[in-house]
C-alpha cells in the first residue's frame, strides 16, 4: 500500500500537530488545552501512520487519546477552579523561558541543517504488513527485561497515584 | 419492648464549606420532583462519596387537610374523602372509615355486605401490591414487570367499575355496609380473575425472584430489624419481612377475615428482598382469600339499619385495618354532633417512610431509590 | 465507466488496499449512509420489539405500523431548538456530540462485511477499533463536564468510569481471539480484520467454538462488556433515569441529543460487528462444514433474498389485516408498497451475480442482528446493576476470567 | 514539491518540543504543565519514530517505552497534584514550593 499525497498530508498532518500544540500552552482553560492536546496526539498518530508505524500509531490512540487523556480530564475536572482562569496564566520569567526555549530550538535546527550530510540517504525498507509481528518479536525478544521493568514501573505508577490521590488508604 | 439500639442523631444539614473535591459530606437534594420519589417526596441526602450517612424527608408537599375537613363535614360526606389519601388502595380506606363509624355507631355490617368489602378489599390489596412491583422493578431498572402488572392491575379496576363506577377513588362502602348489590356476573368476573391471576404471578416472579441482578440489587438493601421495626411503628409487609408475624387480619379479625382460612407470609432478614418476596405471598394469599369469599358469598341485605342523620354518641373510638401498607387506624372523637368533633388517621405510609433514614445510612445512593420504592409510600397518604 | 465498474465487481481486494480513492469514497457513503439506515431501522425495532415485550403495540401512528416513525422522529428533533446552557462551555458542549458520532463512525471504516466489501483493511485493524471506539469517552467526559451541572458530571463520571473498566476486560477478550488467528503453519497471527475472519475460515472452526469453553468464555466476556461498552442495559447506570435523570446528555436536546442517539447506536452496531468478526465468523455462511456441495451453497446462497420474500409476505399480511376503512387506506397502500419493494429487493437477490457478491454481506448482518435483538432483549429483561456491582463484576469477575482465558487459550495453543 | 524526508520529521519534533519546553517554562497552571511534559516527551516520539525509518524497529520499541513511561508519569503527576490541590485548592505551580506540609 503507497500512501497517496504525502507531501500533503505530511504538511497536514504537521501544522495540525503543532497548531494544537500551540493551543495547548496558551490556552486559558485547562479542558481547551486537553483538547487541543488530544487533537495533536491523533494528528501525531497520523504522522506515525506516515512513517510506517501503525503499531505506535494504535497504541497512541489507545494509550494516549484514550487513556491519559481520559485521566487528565478527570483530573481536570475534579480541580477546574474558577479562580485559576481568573488569575494570571504566564509566570514572571515567561520572556525569559521562551527566549531559551527558542533558542534551544534554533540549536537544534542548526544541528540539523549541518548534519544534514550525515543522514542516510536511503531509508531501510520496513514492510509495514508485519509491523506489530516484527515489533512483537523484538518486544518479547530482544527487549524483553526493558518490557518487564516498564511493567513494573506502571505498577509502581499505580500504587504511586493511588497514595496519592487517596483521602484515607 | 425498649429498643436497644441507640438511635441515630437528626442530621445536622448545612452546606459544606470546603470544595467538592475536598468535601468528605456533600448535601444532595433529591426530589420533590424526581422520578424515583414516588411522587412529590424530597428527600435531603447526606453525602460520603456515594454512601449515605443519612436522609431527612421533606413531606406535605401534597397536603390537603384531609383530618380538618373530616372536622367539617358530616360522617357520611367524610366518606369520599379518605379514598383520596391512600389513592392507590382507595378501598381499603373507605373499609376503614366505614368500620370506625359503625364501631362507633355501634351497628353491625349484615354478613353478606361483609363478605363483599373484604373481596373488594383484598383485590385491591392486589392492585395496590400490583403498582407496588410495577414502580418498584422500574426504580430498580426493569421495565417490563410495570406493563404486566399494569395489565393485570387493569382487570381490578374493570371490577371496581362495574361495580360501583368509579375506578380509583371508588367510595365503595357505605357506613353499615355497601350501598350497591353486586352486579350480574360478579361472582363470575371475580372467579375468571382469581383464576387467571396465578400464573400472571409466576410471571413476575420468573422475570425477578431469581434473577442475579435483581437479587443483589435487593439482597441486604434497606435491611431493618423486627426491634427498629416496632420501635418506629413500623407495620405491614415490612414489618413481616423483618419477621414478625403481625397481620391486624388475623390478629384483630375485622369484617369477615376470621370466616377465612389464609397465612401471613413473613420474611427473615427484612431486606428489601424479603419484603419483595413477602409481598409476592400476600398477593397469593390475597387470591386465597377471594377466592373463599367469593364461592361462600352469603345472600341477605347489603346494609344494616343506620339512621339518615348520623349522630354518634358522644366518645372515642380507634379502629384499625390491615391495608396494603400497613395498619390504617382511624381515631374518631365524636362529641355527639353530626360531624366528628376530631379526626386522626394512622397512615401506614407516613409511619414506615420514618424508618427511611435508619434503612439507608451506610447503603448507597441507588439503594435510596431501592428503599424508598420498597416502603411503597404514596404521597397522598403520607402528606394527607 | 461501465468498465470501471465491472473490473471493480471483478476485483479481490477492498478499495482501501487497492488504494482506489474513488471507490474508497463511494464504500464510505455507502456504509456511512447504510449505518445511518441501520440505526433509524434499529430504533424503529427497538421501539417495536420493547413495545411487543411489554404487551404494548408501540408506534402505530406514523406510517404503517409506524414504519415512518424514525423519519418524523428526526425531523422532529432536527427542527427542534437547540438550547445551550447558559454558563455551559460553549465550545466544548459543541465539539463532545461530534466526537462521540466520529468515534463510532470512524470504526466502520476496517468492518469487514465481506472479503471484499470493507473500506480498508489495515493490518492494525482490530487495534484501531479498540483505539478509536474508545475516543468515545472523551465525548462523555466532555459532554458532561461543558453541561456545568450536577447531574450530567456524575454521569459523566460514571460513564467514562465503566467504559475504562470494561475496556480491560474486552481488550484482553480480543487478545486471546487474536492468540487463535496465530495457529497456523507459519505461528503468525494478525491483527486485520479480514485476516482473522480468513484465520477462521482456514481454521474451519468459528472461534466461538474453538478450545471449547476457551473460546466461548472469551466471546461471553466480550458479549458483557461489550453492552456495559455502549452504556446500555442493564449497565445503563449513566442513564439511570430514575437516579440521574438521563446522565450525561440531560442537558442536550435537539439535533445534538440525536447525534448522540445517533453515536450510541452506530457504536453498538460497531462493537457487536467486532464480535461477529472475531468469535462467530465474520460474514461466512454457518455450517461451512458439516453442509457443504454444490447443493448446499446453493441453498444458502438462496437465503439472502427467500429472507426478503419471507418480510415481504409478513408485511403482506400486515396488509391483509389492516382495517378495511378508508380512513386507513394511505396506509395500507403504504404497507402494500413497502411489502412489494421488500419483495423485489428478495427476487433481486436470487440473481445469480447479485447472490454471489451480497451473500457475506447478508450472512455479516444477519449475525449483527442477533445481537442487536439480544440488546433489546437485555433492556426488556434485566434490571439495572447498582454502580459498586457493576464495577465489581468488571474488575474482580471478567478481568480475573479473561486473563485465564488468555493464559488457557495461550497454553493450550502451544501444547496442541 | 520536495520529497518528505526524515528531516522534515525531525524539524516538526524540534518545533513540538520547543512549544513543550515554553509550555513547560511559562505556565503557572500546573495540569498544563503536566500536558506540556507530555508534549515533549511526543516530541521524542516522533523523533523516534522517525529515526526507526533508517535504522530499523528499534525507534518504535522506545516509542512504546516512552508511551508507557508518559502513562506512568501522568498518573503520578496527577496523583501529586490531587494531594496538592486538597492542601492547598490551588493548581498555581509557583505555589507548590514546600517539601512537607
Amino acid at each position: 500500500m503507497t500512501p497517496v499525497a504525502t507531501p500533503f498530508f505530511f504538511y497536514f498532518l504537521a501544522a495540525l500537530t503543532l497548531l494544537s500544540a500551540i493551543l495547548v500552552i496558551t490556552q486559558k482553560n485547562a479542558v481547551h488545552s486537553a483538547l487541543a492536546l488530544i487533537l495533536g496526539l491523533l494528528a501525531q498518530a497520523g504522522l506515525y501512520l506516515m512513517l510506517y508505524a501503525p503499531f505506535v500509531a494504535g497504541v497512541q490512540i489507545i494509550l494516549y487519546a484514550g487513556g491519559i487523556m481520559v485521566l487528565f480530564l478527570f483530573v481536570i475536572m475534579l480541580v477546574n477552579l474558577e479562580r485559576s482562569q481568573k488569575e494570571e496564566q504566564f509566570n514572571r520569567q515567561w520572556l525569559v523561558g521562551s527566549l531559551a526555549a527558542t533558542a534551544l530550538g534554533g540549536l537544534l535546527v542548526a544541528v540539523f541543517i549541518k548534519g544534514k550530510a550525515l543522514f542516510p540517504t536511503s531509508s531501510t525498507q520496513i514492510a509495514e504488513a508485519s509491523n506489530t509481528q516484527q515489533v512483537g518479536e523484538l518486544l518479547y525478544g530482544q527487549y524483553m527485561f526493558p518490557f518487564e521493568i516498564a511493567s513494573l514501573l506502571l505498577l509502581v505508577a499505580i500504587i504511586g497515584a493511588v497514595v496519592m490521590a487517596k483521602k484515607r488508604i | 419492648m425498649p429498643d436497644s439500639t441507640p438511635h441515630p442523631s437528626p442530621l445536622e444539614l448545612g452546606t459544606p464549606d470546603k470544595t467538592f473535591l475536598d468535601s468528605n459530606e456533600l448535601i444532595l437534594n433529591m426530589g420533590p420532583q424526581h422520578p424515583a420519589t414516588h411522587g412529590v417526596l424530597r428527600v435531603i441526602l447526606k453525602l460520603d462519596g456515594e454512601k449515605v450517612l443519612g436522609v431527612e424527608c421533606v413531606i406535605g408537599y401534597l397536603h390537603r387537610g384531609v383530618e380538618k375537613i373530616g372536622e367539617n363535614r358530616t360522617y357520611t360526606m367524610f366518606n369520599p374523602y379518605v379514598d383520596r389519601m391512600d389513592y392507590v388502595a382507595a378501598v381499603s380506606n373507605g373499609l376503614g372509615y366505614c368500620e370506625t363509624v359503625e364501631k362507633l355507631l355501634q351497628v353491625e355490617a349484615p354478613r353478606r355486605a361483609n363478605y363483599i368489602r373484604v373481596i373488594l378489599t383484598e383485590l385491591n390489596r392486589l392492585a395496590s401490591h400490583m403498582l407496588w412491583l410495577g414502580t418498584h422493578a422500574l426504580d430498580i431498572g426493569a421495565m417490563t414487570p410495570l406493563f404486566y402488572t399494569f395489565r393485570d392491575r387493569e382487570e381490578i379496576l374493570k371490577i371496581f367499575e362495574k361495580y360501583c363506577g368509579a375506578r380509583l377513588t371508588t367510595h365503595a362502602f357505605r357506613i353499615g355496609g355497601c350501598q350497591y348489590e353486586t352486579y350480574d356476573g360478579f361472582e363470575r368476573d371475580v372467579k375468571t380473575f382469581v383464576d387467571c391471576v396465578p400464573p400472571k404471578i409466576d410471571e413476575y416472579e420468573a422475570l425477578l425472584t431469581s434473577n442475579r441482578i435483581w437479587v443483589e440489587r435487593t439482597k441486604n438493601v434497606g435491611k431493618i430489624s423486627a426491634a427498629d421495626c416496632k420501635a418506629l411503628g413500623v407495620t405491614g409487609p415490612v414489618l413481616r419481612a423483618s419477621g414478625v408475624k403481625w397481620d391486624i387480619r388475623k390478629a384483630l379479625p375485622y369484617a369477615a377475615y376470621s370466616d377465612f382460612d389464609f397465612e401471613i407470609p413473613v420474611g427473615a432478614n427484612g431486606d428489601t428482598y424479603d419484603r419483595y418476596l413477602v409481598r409476592m405471598q400476600e398477593m397469593r394469599q390475597s387470591l386465597r382469600i377471594i377466592r373463599q369469599a367469593v364461592e361462600g358469598l352469603p345472600e341477605g341485605p347489603i346494609m344494616a339499619k343506620v339512621p339518615k342523620v348520623m349522630k354518634p354518641p358522644a366518645g372515642e373510638v380507634y379502629h384499625s385495618i390491615e391495608a396494603p401498607k400497613g395498619e390504617l387506624g382511624y381515631f374518631i372523637v365524636s362529641d355527639g354532633s353530626t360531624q366528628p368533633y376530631r379526626v386522626r388517621v394512622r397512615p401506614p405510609s407516613f409511619v414506615n417512610l420514618q424508618a427511611l433514614d435508619l434503612m439507608v445510612r451506610g447503603q448507597l445512593v441507588a439503594d435510596v431509590i431501592a428503599v424508598i420504592g420498597t416502603l411503597d409510600i404514596v404521597l397522598g397518604e403520607v402528606d394527607r | 465507466m461501465l468498465d470501471y465498474v465491472t473490473s471493480y465487481l471483478s476485483s479481490n481486494t477492498t478499495p482501501g488496499q487497492a488504494g482506489n480513492v474513488v471507490w474508497a469514497l463511494i464504500y464510505i457513503l455507502i456504509v456511512f449512509a447504510g449505518v445511518s439506515i441501520a440505526v433509524m431501522a434499529m430504533n424503529w425495532l427497538e421501539r417495536k420489539a420493547l413495545a411487543h415485550f411489554q404487551i404494548r403495540l408501540g408506534p402505530m401512528r406514523v406510517g404503517p405500523h409506524g414504519l415512518l416513525q424514525p423519519i418524523a422522529d428526526a425531523i422532529k428533533l432536527l427542527t427542534k431548538e437547540d438550547i445551550i446552557p447558559e454558563n455551559a462551555d460553549r465550545l466544548v458542549f459543541w465539539i463532545a456530540p461530534l466526537i462521540i458520532l466520529c468515534a463510532s463512525f470512524a470504526v466502520y471504516v476496517v468492518i469487514p462485511f465481506g472479503p471484499t466489501h470493507a473500506i480498508t483493511d489495515l493490518n492494525i485493524g482490530i487495534l484501531f477499533m479498540l483505539g478509536v471506539s474508545s475516543l468515545s469517552v472523551l465525548g462523555v467526559v466532555m459532554a458532561g463536564w461543558a453541561s456545568n451541572s450536577h447531574y450530567p458530571l456524575i454521569g459523566s463520571l460514571r460513564s467514562s468510569a465503566q467504559m475504562i473498566s470494561y475496556e480491560v476486560a474486552m481488550g484482553m477478550a480480543v487478545v486471546s481471539a487474536i492468540l487463535m488467528t496465530s495457529l497456523n503453519r507459519s505461528g503468525t497471527g494478525t491483527l486485520s480484520m479480514i485476516g482473522i475472519v480468513e484465520a477462521q475460515q482456514q481454521q474451519q472452526i468459528w472461534y466461538l467454538f474453538k478450545f471449547f469453553p476457551l473460546g466461548f468464555i472469551a466471546f461471553a466476556i466480550f458479549a458483557i462488556a461489550m453492552v456495559a461498552e455502549t452504556n446500555r442495559a442493564p449497565f445503563d447506570l449513566p442513564e439511570a433515569e430514575s437516579e440521574l435523570t438521563a446522565g450525561f446528555h440531560t442537558e442536550y436536546s435537539g439535533l445534538r441529543w440525536s447525534l448522540f442517539m445517533l453515536g450510541e447506536y452506530a457504536a453498538m452496531i460497531a462493537v457487536s460487528s467486532i464480535a461477529v468478526t472475531l468469535w462467530l465468523g465474520g460474514w461466512l455462511r454457518p455450517f461451512p462444514n458439516a453442509l457443504t456441495g454444490a447443493t448446499w451453497d446453493l441453498a444458502f446462497s438462496l437465503l439472502p433474498g427467500f429472507t426478503f420474500l419471507v418480510l415481504a409476505v409478513v408485511a403482506w399480511v400486515g396488509v391483509i389485516r389492516m382495517p378495511k376503512h378508508s380512513y386507513f387506506r394511505m396506509q395500507t397502500l403504504g404497507l402494500a408498497g413497502f411489502a412489494v419493494l421488500l419483495g423485489l429487493i428478495g427476487l433481486v437477490l436470487f440473481a445469480p451475480p447479485v447472490r454471489d457478491r451480497i451473500q457475506d454481506i447478508f450472512w455479516f448482518t444477519a449475525k449483527v442482528a442477533f445481537f442487536m435483538y439480544m440488546y433489546i432483549w437485555y433492556r426488556a429483561t434485566f434490571p439495572r446493576y447498582r454502580f459498586d456491582q457493576l464495577m465489581r463484576v468488571g474488575w474482580k469477575v471478567l478481568l480475573p476470567v479473561s486473563l485465564g482465558v488468555l493464559i488457557g487459550t495461550a497454553v493450550v495453543g502451544m501444547v496442541l | 514539491m520536495v520529497p518528505i524526508t526524515t528531516l522534515h520529521y525531525l524539524v516538526v519534533a524540534a518545533a513540538l518540543f520547543v512549544l513543550g519546553v515554553i509550555g513547560v517554562l511559562t505556565r503557572r497552571n500546573v495540569v498544563i504543565v503536566l500536558m506540556s511534559i507530555e508534549l515533549i516527551l511526543n516530541a521524542v516520539n516522533l523523533n523516534l519514530v522517525a529515526f526507526s525509518r533508517l535504522w530499523g524497529l528499534h525507534g518504535q520499541i522506545f516509542a512504546i517505552f516512552v508511551i508507557t513511561d508518559a502513562a506512568a508519569e501522568a498518573a503520578v503527576g496527577l496523583g501529586i497534584l490531587i494531594a496538592f490541590f486538597r492542601n492547598k485548592e490551588t493548581v498555581n505551580i509557583d505555589e507548590v514550593d514546600l517539601l512537607k506540609w
